[in-house]
């Protein structure tokens, strides 16, 4: 078809103190195609993008743009080149209202004062056409759930003029109705030429959507594919460097436990205004219980009750039988609870401390001051767990903001299994994981859950859900409306659960 | 709740509780419910608010300033003397504003380029600005120029006994710019947007390192507008002018609901911030017997009260 | 009824012991003869001592007295107590104005003479010591620029005496402990005289050649000046040479001087406070009366 | 398949004491030049004697203040209120010694404790009110210097007491006491955070405070407590400061003290920003401050733009060791090696 590439990135390096992130990696993307950069967690995705977009200077290579040497300094010079970015993390500001930030930076108005009306007018249009007129243009992003933050990020992206649009796990948070919207939205922008980088994990989105792929592992090229031409498994090899099997389907000992199985915590009629309804579970011992439900249906905000972190407005909590008040999360750890949040990089890593310290920082902080890890121990805790869960780190002493999203939810997972706690919730552990690890994490939980500890799942992949519950409880619109238990657990049935009667098309 | 009313919640309670405070002085101090009270606020304040004004543009973005009150000295004595030579007072005011502004881009740079803490640079800007104060002139110098004297007699009266003296209507001038500024331009947005998360910033493309830069330009430029407003005010120039003129303006700054941290808050928040300071400083001066030490513990008394108050009502009408 | 008289007062602020003796002379004296007054503290600012005075205007006091902070920089707002005939009395020190109609009259310490007297006093009693080191107030305030103003011109007239090292010890005991150990090892023995412009400056230079193994007042000479109760006794104990008296006690003259004023009677536009001077010969005797 | 090998040492680590102890090492051979006899040291009534005694002496209270300050760095907030501590202490203790009768170690130790109970308040208006550090602590150092003058009647109480006296200007095998003081502080302080896990708290809590409270720390008393800290180490420094000149003034004990600590823990490497906290490098930037002041006595800098050559040593200072520098100089020296 067209003659030169859209973008030619060749020969690139970028070296980090003590990691090479880059190593002779050529990325080509062409007019109207979307191009799939996968890669297992830590391959150098985000890092290649972002010496793309200026972010990071790169050490070696070129970059072409229709062919002409570019060398974007910041960010504002790859927008001026007409290049358009969704960083990984949303990285827009929590404090101003959704308009401004769609609107940042190219506010409409004269001599630089600001017409606020139209800046609204246009934010509107902008979210209208991804299907997102709920949104309070005026509303404090801050105030909006992680995803419709998300949502706004890829909006903001899209009002930009761009010859090519790069989305860097844009789905990571977003659920199905809102995946397939953003798709219809990049199919219709690869129909008028655009040009689009995709990273996800997510396979089933890379065939849905993708024309091209090209694979990095360890920061070096394996190569470029096309699509239509590279089954799945094939792909999954490229990536991770080894054979792999299919994700064996649900297993058959998945079976509810026992309804006398001892019970770990049972909620009765907790709630929260604003928050969720007032809801009662039973987690039990040796069993993984599912919490699903649609984006925003309040499954967070249960466990945030539940590990103490907001305080209940009524209900009450019972430990083995035992009501107790949860109050803080210093409190829920000290019953032996365990909380992985779903938003790591605010809720999660201490980001300056090594990886070391965010390692063992839970069950430290469980004993108290005094009674102090050795060296010894924290080291045998570290290289346990960094080999069991294969973390990807240049040493232990490694600030935890230099591992790849990927990795540092590894370590926040590896934190919470040192304090060998007897409930681990886990917020959406496999969000932003590849797939190697995403396998292993799935082991893990069926570990845990054998080693007869209880798991609270909570996740927006339905299919993840399946796999690996006992017991699901669906929420919808902040309230309980089913549990699932054993064989009654099945894709299209909690899918309806879920959907509830006002389902769209 | 009203979103109108939610989004500007901290901002009403601390008009709100301005309100009160006035109120329930007028009903302590006979004559202090009266125009020329609520005037002398802002002309015996002038310098200090429009310092406040430039502060609450540099914390929007998540920086601080320490070096106001200095440069307010250094402003005033510097263009005395300048002043007493023969050089005509327009002239000198030129020279004094570009003066600021090349002091506050050298911070600004030292900050932005070198990623330096702004509360360390600006601290070192503040030991500069006084030294180089009292090295013009380490005596107050009076300025006996026929321009100063007709523009310090200057007021603008409002009914018999209110004289709205020009300090006054520069404070309020420079409040209102600073309003436009903050909320209706590019840079003021893009201030709040470096305050709220400079990484995010610099990802959305915004120019980080010119906004901030600009930031503290514009800052000092207005703490050397302050010090010529100072001189105006006191008719002459004097390098120990100001000392913790910044804590004060910070001070105020806070009162009127900005977060030091950066990223959120309202220039009005800003206007009602000097009320209430000027209203706190009236209201010690009304009652007229408390001791130093006292004025000292009753002013952080109330300093604390009013922050506690302001919390509690956005805490507990938002939970509404 | 008669109307309680109402005067406001201006104080700089409370920087230190002798400016709280003096805050409280104009207190005690004010209950002692009825007199409503009105005490705002301008911590050490300009900006706030004119605040304060507008607001006395705006009070509509009877009498305002003004201890200013600066020298200059008072004629607007002078000019607004003049508009709402509040007459006014400047005290401590004096201040710079373009209109001399604008205050009534001045009461207070004339530091320029302290600074004189000190020098005189140096110049008889030297005992062949020429070498000096000063020990300055804090820059810029009134009182250090006089007292050093003062001695300057002083030491014109004896070409012999000199000073060898001047540094501001900031009016505090701490520094000027602080800057005296310093000189003593950047000079030695060269050292022979040491010109304090306070008392607490002179308390901690003393300290200083103490520790460094000298005797003040016999191996140095100490000049001083203000002559707290402390000082006095200094100098009773042979420790500093001479204190020239700087009285803050200024309540009973000023409130005589507001009588005169407002029964109409003519005050003198300058008055000062009678400073003496402490020295071995009167030290002694008169310690036990020093009121602060 | 990957190695996973985990390579046990830390990528190579720039010292971040290396800068502050530079500029200390430049301003004394500034010092030397301008005056040989500055770094001299003679022997006087059995104690060492010379200025840089009296630098170690007099810098003391500033290391003490800049190791609280670190501390309260660390987490994340900042505490103003030193300076007017160190006048509490000072006039508590004082009033308590000669008004009171009271005995030395009781009058000390009521000193200490009402500036402890001083830190305790501003660290409760920081972790349970949620005030920021700075607005906290400016509220604490407005009333503080009010309440010291309330305590002494508004007098400099001058105090006569020979063990008392010793605090300050004693000298213990030839070295000034307050300083041995500081080196036990230093060594307890040190022990106390890096063997246990105390520092690692304090960082967290710095570094992510939200994350460090979900992970089951208890955030808010971590915070209270490094101001109570903090206020401890202002009233001894405010005792030493007192002792030192034999008289507790209320008015300028402390003056401007705050700042310099602040600045002396950022010159050692700790950022402001909270986090990772290094208290020897508070050390050297106090001693750096104290050098700089006794340099301008020795050098006899008129004292009116005294303040001048500090902000140049500050910007100096700040320059030097930031990324910015060093990646420049690297660059330089690889042109030259080339
Ligand atoms: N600022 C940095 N400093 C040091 N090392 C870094 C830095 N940023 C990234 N790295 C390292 O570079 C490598 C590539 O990271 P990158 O974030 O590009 O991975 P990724 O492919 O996007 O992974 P994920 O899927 O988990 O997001 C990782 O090993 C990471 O530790
Ligand atoms: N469509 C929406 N528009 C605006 N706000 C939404 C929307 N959906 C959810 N929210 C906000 O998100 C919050 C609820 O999200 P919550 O975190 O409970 O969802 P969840 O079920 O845990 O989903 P996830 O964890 O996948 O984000 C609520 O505070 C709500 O205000
Ligand atoms: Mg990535
Ligand atoms: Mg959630």
């Amino acid at each position: 078809m067209s003659s030169t590439p859209l973008l030619q990135m060749r020969g690139i390096g970028k070296r980090f103190p003590g990691v090479v992130a880059l190593a002779g990696v050529d990325l080509s993307v062409r007019s109207g195609e979307i191009h799939a950069l996968l890669g297992e967690n830590g391959a150098g995705k985000s890092t290649l993008i972002k010496v793309l977009t200026g972010v990071y200077s790169l050490d070696d290579g070129q970059i072409l743009l229709d062919g002409k040497s570019v060398r974007p300094a910041t960010p504002k010079d790859a927008e001026d080149c007409g290049i358009s970015t969704v960083y990984q993390e949303v990285n827009l500001i929590p404090a101003l209202s959704v308009a401004e930030n769609i609107g940042l930076g190219r506010q409409p108005g004269k001599l630089g004062f600001l017409n606020w009306g139209a800046l609204r007018r246009h934010a509107r249009e902008v979210l209208a056409r991804l299907d997102l007129q709920s949104i309070d243009v005026d509303a404090e992003l801050g105030s909006l759930s992680v995803a419709m933050q998300q949502m706004v990020a890829i909006a903001r992206a899209l009002d930009l003029k761009a010859k090519l649009l790069i989305l860097d796990e844009p789905t990571a948070s977003l659920d199905e109705k809102e995946v397939a919207d953003l798709f219809a939205v990049m199919r219709r922008l690869k129909g008028e030429g655009l040009g689009i980088i995709f990273v996800t994990h997510f396979l089933d989105q890379v065939y849905a959507v993708t024309d091209r792929i090209t694979v990095l592992r360890n920061g070096a090229l394996v190569g470029e594919y096309l699509t239509a031409e590279l089954p799945r498994l094939k792909l999954v090899s490229r990536m991770i460097g080894r054979e792999v099997h299919d994700n064996a389907p649900r297993s058959a000992d998945l079976k509810a436990v026992a309804d006398n199985a001892e019970c770990v915590v049972e909620t009765k009629g907790i709630a929260r205004r604003g928050a969720i309804n007032p809801i009662d579970l039973t987690i039990r011992k040796g069993e993984v219980t599912g919490l699903a439900g649609l984006l925003g249906s309040g499954r967070s905000e249960t466990a945030r009750l539940i590990f103490g972190i907001d305080s209940a407005d009524g209900g009450e909590i019972h430990v083995k039988g035992k009501k107790v008040p949860m109050s803080s999360p210093r409190e829920a750890i000290a019953h032996g609870f365990a909380f992985c949040s779903e938003d790591r990089k605010v809720e999660g890593i201490l980001p300056n401390l090594s990886v070391r310290e965010n390692l063992i920082f839970a069950l430290q902080a469980k004993r108290g001051a005094w009674k102090t890890l050795s060296h010894e121990e924290q080291m045998t805790l570290c290289n346990h767990y960094i080999t069991a869960l294969r973390i990807k780190t240049a040493s232990t002493e490694t600030a935890i903001r230099n591992l790849s999203g990927g990795n540092q939810q590894k370590v926040l997972l590896a934190r919470w299994l040192a304090t060998q706690p007897e409930l681990i919730i886990l917020d959406e552990p496999t969000r932003g994981i590849d797939i190697g690890a995403r396998a292993e994490i799935e082991q893990l939980i069926h570990k845990l859950r054998a080693d007869g500890i209880a798991v609270l799942l909570i996740s927006s992949e339905i299919e993840e859900i399946v796999r690996n519950s006992t017991r699901v409880v669906v929420l919808r619109e902040r309230r309980k409306t089913c549990e699932l238990v054993g064989d009654e657990i099945d894709p299209s049935r909690l899918m309806r659960a879920m959907a509830g009667g006002h389902e769209t098309s | 709740m009203n979103p109108f009313v939610r989004r500007n919640l901290p901002l009403i309670s601390t008009a709100a509780i301005f309100i009160l405070l006035f109120a329930s002085a007028s009903l302590k101090y006979d004559g202090f419910f009266s125009g020329s009270v609520l005037v002398n606020i802002f002309s015996d304040n002038a310098v200090l608010g429009i310092t406040a004004v430039g502060m609450t543009l540099v914390i929007f973005a998540g920086g601080i300033d320490l070096s106001v009150g200095a440069v307010v000295a250094y402003t005033s004595i510097f263009s005395a003397i300048l002043i007493q030579r023969g050089e005509h007072p327009g002239a000198v005011a030129f020279y004094v504003l570009s003066l600021g502004a090349l002091f506050g881009a050298f911070m600004g740079t030292l900050i932005h380029v070198f990623k330096q803490p702004a509360f360390l640079i600006t601290l070192a800007g503040m030991f500069l600005a006084r030294g180089m104060g009292f090295w013009v002139s380490n005596e107050s110098t009076s300025i006996t120029h026929p321009l100063y004297d007709s523009l310090s007699r200057f007021e603008l009266s409002i009914g018999e006994n209110v004289h709205v003296p020009l300090t006054a209507l520069l404070l309020l001038a420079t409040i209102v710019v600073g309003y436009v500024v903050a909320h209706f331009t590019r840079f003021g947005r893009n201030l709040l947007a470096i305050g709220g998360s400079e990484q995010s910033a610099l990802l959305m493309g915004l120019p980080v390192g010119a906004t901030k830069i600009a930031a503290y330009t514009l800052n000092s430029t207005l703490a050397a507008f302050a010090g010529l407003v100072a001189t105006l005010y006191t008719g002459s120039g004097n390098p120990s002018l100001g000392v913790g003129l910044e804590l004060d303006s910070i001070a105020i700054v806070v009162i009127g609901g900005t977060l030091l941290a950066g990223g959120r808050g309202h220039m009005i928040g800003t206007l009602f911030g000097i009320l209430v300071f000027g209203t706190i400083q009236s209201a010690i001066l009304f009652d007229g017997r408390l001791d130093s030490a006292w004025v000292r513990i009753v002013v952080a008394a109330l300093l604390l009260t009013f922050i506690l108050l302001q919390r509690a009502i956005v805490r507990s009408t938002a939970k509404r | 009824a008669e109307k309680k008289l109402t005067v406001g007062f201006a104080q700089t602020g409370a920087e230190s012991a002798w400016r709280t003796a003096n805050t409280n002379s104009m207190k005690t004296e004010a209950d002692k003869r009825g007199i409503n007054l009105k005490f705002a503290d301008g911590q050490g600012q300009l900006e706030n001592q004119i605040r304060a005075v507008r607001s006395f205007v705006t009070q509509r006091v009877d009498v305002i007295v003004i201890a200013p902070i600066k020298t200059t920089g008072w004629d607007n707002v002078l000019r607004e107590a003049k508009r709402a005939k509040i007459p006014v009395v400047i005290m401590d020190r004096q201040i710079e104005t373009t209109d001399e109609t604008l205050f009534h009259c001045f009461v207070g310490s004339n530091f320029y003479e302290e600074g004189q007297m000190a020098v005189e006093w140096l110049a008889k009693n030297r005992d062949e010591r020429t070498k000096i080191v000063e020990l300055q107030g804090t820059p810029g305030s009134a009182a250090a620029n006089d007292r050093r103003k003062a001695f300057a011109d002083g030491l014109a007239k004896h070409s012999d005496l000199k000073i060898i090292d001047s540094q501001s010890g900031d009016f505090s005991r701490a520094k000027g402990k602080e800057v005296m150990e310093a000189f003593l090892k950047k000079h030695g023995k060269a050292i022979e005289i040491v010109y304090a412009h306070n008392d607490d400056m002179a308390l901690g230079a003393i300290q200083a050649i103490e520790e460094a193994g000298l005797k003040p007042g016999k191996d140095i000479i100490i000049v001083s000046v203000d002559a707290i109760k402390e000082a006095v006794q200094a100098v009773a104990d042979g420790k500093i040479s001479v204190t020239v008296e700087c009285n803050p006690l200024f309540g009973p003259k000023i409130y005589d001087t507001i009588d005169k004023i407002l029964k109409g009677e003519k005050v003198e536009r300058v008055s000062y406070n009678k400073d003496e001077l402490f020295d071995s010969t009167n030290a002694a005797a008169r310690v036990s009366t020093r009121e602060y | 398949m990957i190695d996973y090998a985990i390579p046990q040492t830390p990528p190579p680590a720039r010292s971040p004491l290396i800068w502050p102890l530079a500029g200390l090492g430049l301003l004394l051979v500034i010092n030397v030049i301008i005056n040989p006899a500055f770094l001299k040291i003679s022997i006087l009534d059995g104690h060492l004697y010379g200025l840089p005694i009296d630098i170690l002496n007099q810098g003391s209270r500033g290391m003490l203040l800049a190791l609280g300050m670190t501390l309260v760095i660390a987490t994340g907030g900042v505490d103003l209120a030193v300076g007017s501590l160190m006048a509490v202490a000072g006039a508590v203790t004082s009033t308590l010694l000669v008004q009171h009768g009271a005995s030395l170690p009781v009058a000390i130790l009521a000193g200490v404790s009402v500036t402890a109970l001083g830190g305790l308040l501003s660290g409760l208006m920081v972790s349970w009110l949620g005030l920021q550090p700075i607005v906290a602590t400016l509220i604490l150092m407005i009333a503080g210097r009010g309440v010291a003058q309330k305590i002494t009647g508004g007098e400099v109480i001058v105090v006569q007491n020979p063990s008392f006296e010793f605090l300050g200007n004693g000298f213990v095998l030839g070295l000034p006491f307050s300083i041995l003081l500081v080196g036990v502080f230093y060594l307890l302080a040190q022990l106390f955070l890096r063997r246990t896990a105390a520092g690692l708290f304090i960082e967290a809590v710095g570094d992510n405070e939200k994350a460090a409270r979900f992970a089951g720390l208890s955030a808010a008393k971590v915070k209270a407590l490094v101001y109570v800290f903090s206020g401890i180490c202002a009233g001894v420094a405010g005792l030493l400061a007192t002792s030192n000149i034999r008289a507790a003034d209320p008015y300028r004990a402390g003056e401007m003290m705050e700042l310099d600590a602040i600045f002396a823990v950022v010159v050692g490497g700790t950022a402001l920003t909270g986090g990772r906290f290094l208290i020897a490098g508070a050390f050297v930037g106090a001693l750096l401050l104290q050098t700089l002041t006794t340099t301008m006595y020795v050098v006899g800098v008129p004292p009116d733009v005294a303040t001048v050559p500090k902000a140049l040593l500050i910007i100096v200072v700040c320059v030097a060791q930031s990324d910015v520098t060093r990646g420049w100089l690297r660059g330089l020296f690889k042109r030259r090696a080339l």
